[in-house]
Parts: structure tokens; C-alpha cells; sequence
């Protein structure tokens, strides 16, 4: 077996462990359960494109890992600030009533 | 020589494979949002962090190693960051139900 | 080979599976934190298919500011009182015949797909040496097939356009409403002091990277958007007004650019959109630096929405 | 079975799961989610397209990235426009749904 071989095996494998993780945490059951998830994919999914990368010796690769990481941890911030304003908007709501 | 670092390859990204699939079980087993994001963090810190230096003996050119420690850094912080801003939102969901 | 083709296929299940989860969820914000790991998958497919500017793209748009601006109407609808029809067993059957039937069509296309596939592969090889740049989908999107790209911008800009015609008359040209926290988490602020001068270089780069190897305009301009709204999240920056100069400015530089190089050709090149070859890449540099910098200002702002505030003279 | 030919059954699976998305969910905000999973389907199909003709050294036809790349681009302009309508519409009607649902030929003008 080629290291190349190695290394795609390995992707395969940490694919399969993202994937399993990704349905219990997408079945909830609260909001913030769920944007685990898209942590674990940004950290996963930049494992999985390393790995790649690497074995099919393809460096552009990297930088969509790179772009992965940066954007999966952009959405998971604006996710978390959409769900807490909307609890102290409705905060404001009933303070005013 | 060339297998010394092959060895070092296998072992590492193992080894990081390995705490995917801890993260995993943790993800399947723990009963809230606050542990399944305790299991999430070691893939971050452990899981991709060994498979990035596990890679690192494979790539060819400096550049490309420097970029992936930069990306697992990256990756890393915001994690770390990340993970805080999660835990402040799930502490502050479950003062309000 | 097969190693990879496994990978494939735990994939393509991955994508269906999840696909039917962003249609299915209960609530909107299930939806959108599901459509977020769908697109962000969807980029690794790309890579699988050896299309890395693809890729780049959608992990930019398709899963980062596409979500964004979703959430942000999700959150606006939120405590809507709008009632939701629930529709009949036999109209969601016969919806779900038509739409098997349509995906059955689909697919006996791919099956009878001809051996030899129809390409531009060879002639895009060819010519990518007179395009001056060595990576050849920038080559079309910026040399071959450049009115493409060009009108691109336009439809950003227009819809842009078509978002600002929303507000009210009284808040016309004013600041738009990202709905803020009102007092942000000190760990956001942090994040928001560390990640913009990284994701500022990772933009530079992207568009840099662009010339040569996958990346490009878009990519690197997604990632400054993406930046700037954090800042403003953390509000260490102000939401700019819609009728501030250096906005509208900074909004039409690149499309603008990008239309004098190409008018100028008629001049130096004898038609539209025609580089003189000798200084063929500087000027491709210019426009895509512009180009970045308007494509990043006018994603943060369509994200950011209609003004719904005058400011405060 | 070739990757190509499976990603291209993938594709012609999503447009048809997005569509049925875009008919039979009511709620507008869920229609253009459907429409974003409908389009990356037909992008996929592009993909598809491109790996297939990957020749002359290229690993892939670099016309239909490009044209998927610009397709891209054009479907988060909609998305967003869309999004902007049905806000301005919830804030004057208080409605999430379209006011008459059961006819298709209203969600044309809410998309364009």
C-alpha cells in the first residue's frame, strides 16, 4: 500500500466519521446543537481536503481548506448572533408591553 | 530515510483518525450540548492537528508546509474562539427555558 | 481509484442525505444551519471533481454569505404572526410524482450521455498562453468569455439596486439595519480583532493566487466582505449609509474599470473587451484588484440589506 | 459506474428534491432555500459536464466552471433580491406565505 493510498483511506475514513457525527448533531435539539455541526465540518471537511490534497498532490486544494475553515467559522458566528438577538429581541418586545 | 517519514506519516495521521472517531462517540453518546462540545474541541485541537503534522513530512515544497501549519492554526483559534462564543449562547438558552 | 471512488460515494449519500434535510426541517433555522453544512460539503464534492475554483466559490458564496443573508430573514421573520397553510396529502404526492419524473428525465440524460464528451478543454489549452494568464478558468472567465463576466457585476450591482428600492421613502440613502447585538460578547469583539487582518490577507491572496492558479476576484472578495460584516457584527465598525460617496464609489470602481479596459480596446485592440497583448496581464491585475475590492463592498451590502434608518445629521 | 456519471445521477436527484422544495413547501423563506438546493443541482450537472471533458492536460473543461462560477454569483444576486421582497412583504402584510398559494404562477414574480 502507497503512502498516497494511506492518505486517501484516511480522508475516506474521517469522511465516514463526519458523516455519522453530522446526523446527531443535525437532529438537534436545539439550534446551537446544530452549528456544532457546522464546526465539525469546518474542522473535519479542512482534515479531509488536507488529506487530499497531499495525496493526490494537488496544493490548490489547500487553500479551499484554508477558505472552508475561514468561512465555516464566519457562518457559525453569524448563526449564533441571529439566535441570541432573537431572544433579546423578543426580550425588548415584552419589556415594552 | 524516505520510510522513516512514511512511518511517521502512518503514525501521526493514525493517531489523528483515531480522535475523529473519539469526537465521534463523544457526539453519539454525550447527553448535552455543553459535552458534545467538549467531545467537538479535541477533534479540532487533537484530530486535525495530528493529521497536519502527520502530512507535513509528505509535502514537497516549504511553502506548502508552512501553509498547512498556518491553516491548522487558523482552524485552531477560531475553534477555540468559536467554541466560547457556542457555550455562552447554550448557558444563555438554557437561563431562559 | 476505488479508494477515491468510495470516498465519492460516501459523499454524493452525504449530500443527498443532507439535501433532503434542508427541504424537510421544521423550523426556518434548522433549515438554514443545515443549507450551511450543505454548501460547505458541496465544496468538497468540487474538489472531488477537480473543479478548485469551483469549489472556492461555493464554500465563498454558496455556503458562507448565501446563508448569511437567509438568516438574516429568518431572523426578520422570526416573531411573524403570517399564518402557514398546511397543503393537502394528494397535492404534496402528486408535486412529489411530477418532481421524480423530472429527476428521472435528468438522469436517463446522464446515462445516455455521449462516450466522447463535447469539450472547449483543448482550444481553452491552446489559446491560454495568448491570455497571458496561466490559470485557464480565470483565462475564460476574464479573457474569452469577459462580456460574461463583465455583465456578471452589472447583475450584482442591479440587484443591489433592486434590494435598496425596498427601503422606505423616508429611509432612502440611509444605513441599513444589520440587526446588531446590543451590546456584543466580549469573545466576538476578540474574534472580530483577530480574524479580519487574516481573512484580509487570505483575500489578497486568493485574488492574487487568482493569475496563475485557482482562485480569483470573487473568492478573494467574498472573504473581505465576510470580514468586514464581522467587524461591523462586533460593531467596532459603524454600518456605512447607502448614500455615502466612497460606498458608491467603491461599488462602481471595479465594474467601471473593468468597462473602460474593455472600451478602450476598441482603440488599442480593435474590439470590445480585447487586451493589447502587450500589457495584457497588468491590465487583467488591474481590473480583477478593482473588481475585488467592489465585489466584496456590494456582497457585504446585499447582505446587510435595505437602508431602514436615517442617519442622523 | 464512473465518478462522473455519479455525481451526475446526484445532480438530477437535487434538482428534483429542490423542486418538489419550491412546490410544496409554503413558507416563501423555505421556497428560495429549495430554489438555492434546485440550483446547485443544475451546477452539478455542469460539474459533470466539465469532468467529462477533461482533455489536453486539463482536469477538467475550464467553459463550464466558468459558466458555474457566474452562475453562482447570479444565484445569490436572486437569493437576495428574493429575500429583500419577502421582508418588505412580511413588514406590510405580516405574511410568510404567498397571498395565493395554491397558484404557481405567483411564485414566478417572487423569484425574478
Amino acid at each position: 500500500m502507497t503512502i498516497a493510498n494511506f492518505l486517501l483511506a484516511a480522508a475516506a475514513f474521517v469522511l465516514v466519521m463526519v458523516a455519522i457525527g453530522l446526523a446527531r448533531i443535525l437532529y438537534g435539539p436545539a439550534d446551537v446543537d446544530r452549528i456544532l455541526s457546522v464546526q465539525l465540518l469546518g474542522s473535519g471537511g479542512v482534515a479531509v481536503l488536507l488529506l487530499l490534497s497531499v495525496a493526490v498532490t494537488l496544493p490548490p486544494i489547500m487553500d479551499v481548506a484554508l477558505m472552508l475553515g475561514l468561512l465555516a467559522t464566519f457562518v457559525s458566528v453569524a448563526f449564533l448572533r441571529k439566535a441570541t438577538d432573537s431572544s433579546t429581541a423578543s426580550d425588548r418586545a415584552t419589556e415594552n408591553q | 530515510m524516505r520510510l522513516a517519514l512514511d512511518i511517521i506519516t502512518v503514525v501521526l495521521v493514525s493517531a489523528g483518525g483515531f480522535f475523529f472517531l473519539a469526537g465521534t462517540i463523544g457526539l453519539l453518546r454525550f447527553p448535552d450540548t455543553l459535552t458534545r462540545l467538549h467531545a467537538l474541541t479535541k477533534v479540532d485541537n487533537l484530530g486535525l492537528g495530528l493529521i497536519v503534522f502527520g502530512l507535513l513530512p509528505q509535502v514537497e515544497s516549504r511553502i506548502d508546509a508552512l501553509k498547512l501549519i498556518s491553516i491548522w492554526l487558523l482552524v485552531q483559534m477560531s475553534g477555540a474562539i468559536v467554541s466560547q462564543l457556542i457555550a455562552e449562547a447554550t448557558r444563555r438558552s438554557g437561563r431562559q427555558t | 481509484m476505488t479508494l477515491a471512488f468510495a470516498c465519492e460515494i460516501v459523499l454524493a449519500g452525504l449530500l443527498l442525505a443532507i439535501a433532503t434535510w434542508t427541504i424537510a426541517a421544521r423550523t426556518a433555522f434548522a433549515a438554514i444551519a443545515v443549507f450551511m453544512v450543505y454548501g460547505l460539503l458541496l465544496s468538497i464534492v468540487w474538489v472531488t471533481l477537480s473543479a478548485v475554483d469551483v469549489a472556492l466559490t461555493e464554500a465563498a458564496i454558496g455556503g458562507g454569505v448565501t446563508s448569511m443573508v437567509l438568516l438574516g430573514a429568518a431572523s426578520a421573520l422570526r416573531g411573524s404572526k403570517g399564518a402557514v397553510p398546511s397543503l393537502s396529502l394528494p397535492f404534496k404526492i402528486t408535486a412529489g410524482v411530477l418532481c421524480a419524473l423530472v429527476s428521472a428525465a435528468l438522469a436517463t440524460v446522464v446515462f445516455f450521455l455521449p462516450d466522447v464528451a463535447p469539450t472547449l478543454a483543448p482550444v481553452a489549452k491552446e489559446n491560454l498562453a495568448a491570455s497571458a494568464l496561466g490559470n485557464p478558468v480565470a483565462a475564460v472567465l476574464f479573457v474569452f468569455r469577459a462580456l460574461d463576466t463583465l455583465l456578471e457585476k452589472v447583475v450584482l450591482l442591479l440587484a443591489l439596486v433592486g434590494v435598496w428600492s425596498l427601503s422606505s421613502d423616508r429611509a432612502w440613502g440611509g444605513v441599513p439595519e444589520l440587526r446588531l447585538y446590543q451590546s456584543p460578547s466580549p469573545i466576538l469583539v476578540f474574534l472580530a480583532q483577530i480574524l479580519p487582518p487574516i481573512g484580509i490577507v487570505v483575500g489578497i491572496y486568493m485574488f492574487w493566487a487568482g493569475a496563475s492558479q485557482p482562485g480569483g476576484a470573487f473568492q478573494g472578495g467574498t472573504v473581505l466582505a465576510a470580514m468586514w460584516l464581522l467587524t461591523m457584527m462586533a460593531r467596532l465598525q459603524d454600518v456605512p449609509s447607502t448614500s455615502a460617496r466612497w460606498v458608491r464609489l467603491l461599488l462602481v470602481v471595479g465594474p467601471m474599470a473593468f468597462l473602460a479596459v474593455g472600451l478602450a480596446g476598441f482603440y488599442f485592440a480593435d474590439s470590445f473587451l480585447a487586451y493589447p497583448p502587450s500589457i495584457a496581464k497588468p491590465l487583467i491585475i488591474v481590473v480583477e484588484a478593482t473588481l475585488t475590492v467592489s465585489i466584496g463592498v456590494t456582497l457585504a451590502l446585499l447582505v446587510a440589506g435595505p437602508p431602514e434608518r436615517v442617519p442622523q445629521q | 459506474m464512473s465518478s462522473a456519471a455519479l455525481y451526475g445521477y446526484c445532480g438530477a436527484i437535487l434538482v428534483g428534491l429542490g423542486l418538489y422544495g419550491v412546490i410544496a413547501r409554503p413558507e416563501i423563506l423555505r421556497k428560495i432555500l429549495a430554489f438555492n438546493v434546485l440550483g446547485t443541482g443544475v451546477f452539478l450537472l455542469f460539474g459533470v459536464f466539465a469532468r467529462r471533458g477533461a482533455e489536453a492536460g486539463l482536469r477538467a473543461d475550464p467553459v463550464p466552471q466558468a459558466l458555474v462560477i457566474t452562475g453562482i454569483v447570479v444565484a445569490f444576486s436572486a437569493t437576495a433580491l428574493a429575500v429583500a421582497l419577502l421582508i418588505r412583504l412580511n413588514k406590510e402584510t405580516g405574511e410568510v406565505v404567498l397571498a395565493d398559494d395554491s397558484a404557481e404562477s405567483g411564485e414566478q414574480g417572487v423569484r425574478q
